[in-house]
């Protein structure tokens, strides 16, 4: 793992705070489980129906029953509870987690979320990622800066269908941790090596800096 | 990772009830209602409540101290039949009652539980249990609209509880608790028993803790919840 | 318990038949338990939320935690389960219940039940009654014939507000067994040392007779 | 009273589906998914099928073999993203697919499963996933009519099962398969294990027997519900 990925899990991973219950979204976010103090108390959510979710397990010792929604083998901890789907999602919806961490292919300046389908690219079906961006009480996004091909992910607007509107708060990258607030993307802190200068190249918006000195991570 | 845990002094958490609240409470008939909740709400004196429970318990029994001390101004309910005296009351005009078909006000809060807007039903189509609600059209079928119902406070009654507030209930006990521990901003639980993290399956959890804020841990139990010789 | 009662009973207990799931409403209908013979596969709902009834416990046999919906203290059997109301009543409305039977105010000859309100008198609210009147598939009414005043319960139009239309096939009572047909009622059955006139002139509706013999019960 | 009875022959209870049914298939990812009830059903042959299943699986596992043998003509899911064989047969206009949000494919599954006509919510509103459904206003704020989903049959996998069905299911192999036991008019039920009447405690059942049709129990288990090794 890069040394500049790793930075930005480990940094998302102080996001999740004492008593918080949150769903971390497939892909890079379930990694930021690794992150996490072994005492921290808090609840990790799974919408294919899990409370407490506990380390992802090897083949060998799997449960072959036993899987998150990404489809990875974990585990249990004490005081877990499994439940049906419907139940899941009521938790989702009826705003129970406090937090949930998503990946994201554009995140707009007044926080929109598009991360589901590139029209004549990729179109898997939703699964539950609007539920979580629409209905979380926090909604962050954990991503990279740029796409593959470099373009920014940050945008004034979404150009793909959105997943959800207004919703993201703060998007933790590889380059830096940004704000959505009502005037737009705040820079609130950088990565070590990244300059002011190459975020602001890398985001498709107006990005402001804030009075204060900027915090690396 | 462990678990947040969540016991609590019950006058604490009755303490959070204000005047004018709506508050669900758990039960149908003395199995399941938490009267030592219902106990504490009635020495914390909060007033002008809106309460949602399926009935009215017994004269003297659960609600009816709520209702006898005159803290309830409006009663949702299904079906009073066993209290005379909370009859009188809405007879009277002392307190104000809106009668729900007993699975639809089930629905209504699990609904409110799940963050949706209303369930639609042809329950009471045709009758006047359908007067006044608004009535929608889908696939060319008559439905009323039946509005999610949401609480600030829900009281639960369960037998067992762990730290983090997984909840189970016992035989016919569990009724509209699993629901209403859905449906409210703090939801408080009075429990049996009180076991450690992990203690419980993880499959046989009724009420998953998430949707849990505070368990309150039951002494020995009251009268109030033995056989009621008739 | 009269002669008359206990036939009656007997009687609607031939109503339920192997493989059946059935709601026995409060009142008269839950006394049909005690004349079912003790080997018939069947299973009884209530709708508090216990399928397997088991036979009703005196108080120093009873559970405090387990009573039907008409807070009778009752027991389990091999293969009982428990549920939230929600559930219970999921069964209800999705015909999962093969029959009901119910108590009755009125029933009119078009089916129409009334049993739950008598304006100014008696309004204790509607309870889980509309739903199993409203959703089983097969609802059947067990009363006396008449009120205590001695009018007439089976009419050509109830005058009370309704529980359900069209929804009620048969009705139980001590003086005969009346089908509700496209037609109106037809008698089909005479209680012991009951006569047809009489039936008549306790119904407030026309009672068409069969072509064959009543038989009695 | 005894408890009716419904053990059932695999090749008895598929043969009930019938061309152009409805068929919904419990499982998220391999857990729940009643992979032998489904090669029964390729086996059995009936097409045209509509499929109700959270994901399709991965390529040649669960209902992909439906897909397969071209027996599906439309798929009410949630997300292919594990299916690239799926994705090839939507894209290529082969089956017709429509996506649900994950927790609305829930609900509307256990409203149909509750006789209630459609939920009502805001999942979507605002987005393409909004387009050509209907909305309804409830006390000023707008909301989607999500209709109720019912099928004539359901195919579930479950732990251990009683012989009147009652149905318990292990860890995360739960998801869809309660719902879908409510929502069929015939619910055909493979089981790891059967029990006898008694044997599963009532207040640890989780789908009760009322809803279920025919219980069909598994012998060894197939390597198709073993850890996938990827």
């Amino acid at each position: 793992m890069s040394d500049a990925k790793t930075r930005m899990l480990r940094r998302a991973a102080r996001e999740i705070t004492p008593g918080m219950v949150v769903n971390l979204g497939i892909g890079l976010p379930t990694q930021v489980v690794n992150h996490l103090a072994p005492d921290l108390p808090v609840c990790l959510h799974t919408e294919n129906g899990l409370t407490g979710i506990g380390p992802t397990l090897p083949p060998e010792r799997a449960d072959r029953n036993l899987i998150d929604a990404g489809g990875a083998y974990v585990s249990e901890v004490p005081g877990s509870a499994f439940f049906d789907s419907a139940t899941s999602f009521a938790m989702v919806r009826a705003g129970r987690l406090d937090l949930t961490m998503l990946g994201a292919f554009e995140v707009s300046e007044t926080g929109d979320l598009a991360n589901w389908k590139i029209p004549g690219k990729f179109s898997p079906g939703v699964g539950g990622g609007i539920e979580l961006a629409q209905k979380a009480r926090r909604v962050v996004v954990l991503s990279t800066h740029t796409d593959r091909a470099g373009n920014p992910k940050l945008l004034t607007a979404c150009t793909l269908p959105l997943t959800a509107r207004n919703r993201v708060a703060r998007v933790f990258t590889d380059m830096a941790v940004v704000d959505v607030e009502p005037g737009g993307f705040v820079l609130t802190e950088l990565a070590e090596g990244v300059s002011v200068a190459e975020v602001s190249e890398a985001t498709g918006a107006p990005l402001r800096l804030p009075d204060t000195a900027l915090p690396r991570f | 990772m462990r678990l947040p845990e969540k016991i609590c002094a019950m006058e604490d958490a009755i303490a959070q009830i204000r005047d004018g609240d709506t508050v669900m409470v758990g039960g149908f008939g003395v199995p399941g209602t938490p009267m030592t909740l219902i106990r504490a709400l009635v020495a914390h004196g909060a007033r002008d409540l809106t309460l949602v429970k399926n009935d009215a318990n017994e004269p003297g029994m659960g609600i009816d101290h709520l209702l006898q001390s005159g803290q309830v101004a409006r009663l949702i309910t299904t079906h009073l039949g066993l209290n005379s005296h909370a009859i009188g009351l809405m007879n009277s005009g002392r307190i104000a009652v809106e009668f729900n078909a007993q699975g639809i006000l089930a629905e209504r809060i699990r609904a409110g539980g799940s963050g949706l807007g209303a369930v639609l039903s042809d329950i009471g189509l045709g009758t006047e249990l359908a007067e006044g609600k608004q009535v929608v059209q889908v696939a060319g079928q008559d439905y009323l609209v039946e509005p999610a119902l949401r609480a600030g406070i829900a009281l639960i009654h369960a037998e067992r509880a762990d730290p983090f507030g997984n909840l189970t209930y016992a035989a016919t006990a569990r009724n509209f608790n699993p629901l209403m521990a859905m449906a409210a901003d703090q939801v408080i639980v009075e429990v049996e028993e009180i076991v450690p993290l992990g203690a419980l399956p993880p499959e046989a959890v009724h009420t998953p803790g998430v949707f849990v804020d505070q368990v309150v841990p039951l002494g020995t139990l009251s009268g109030e919840y033995a056989v009621v010789r008739r």
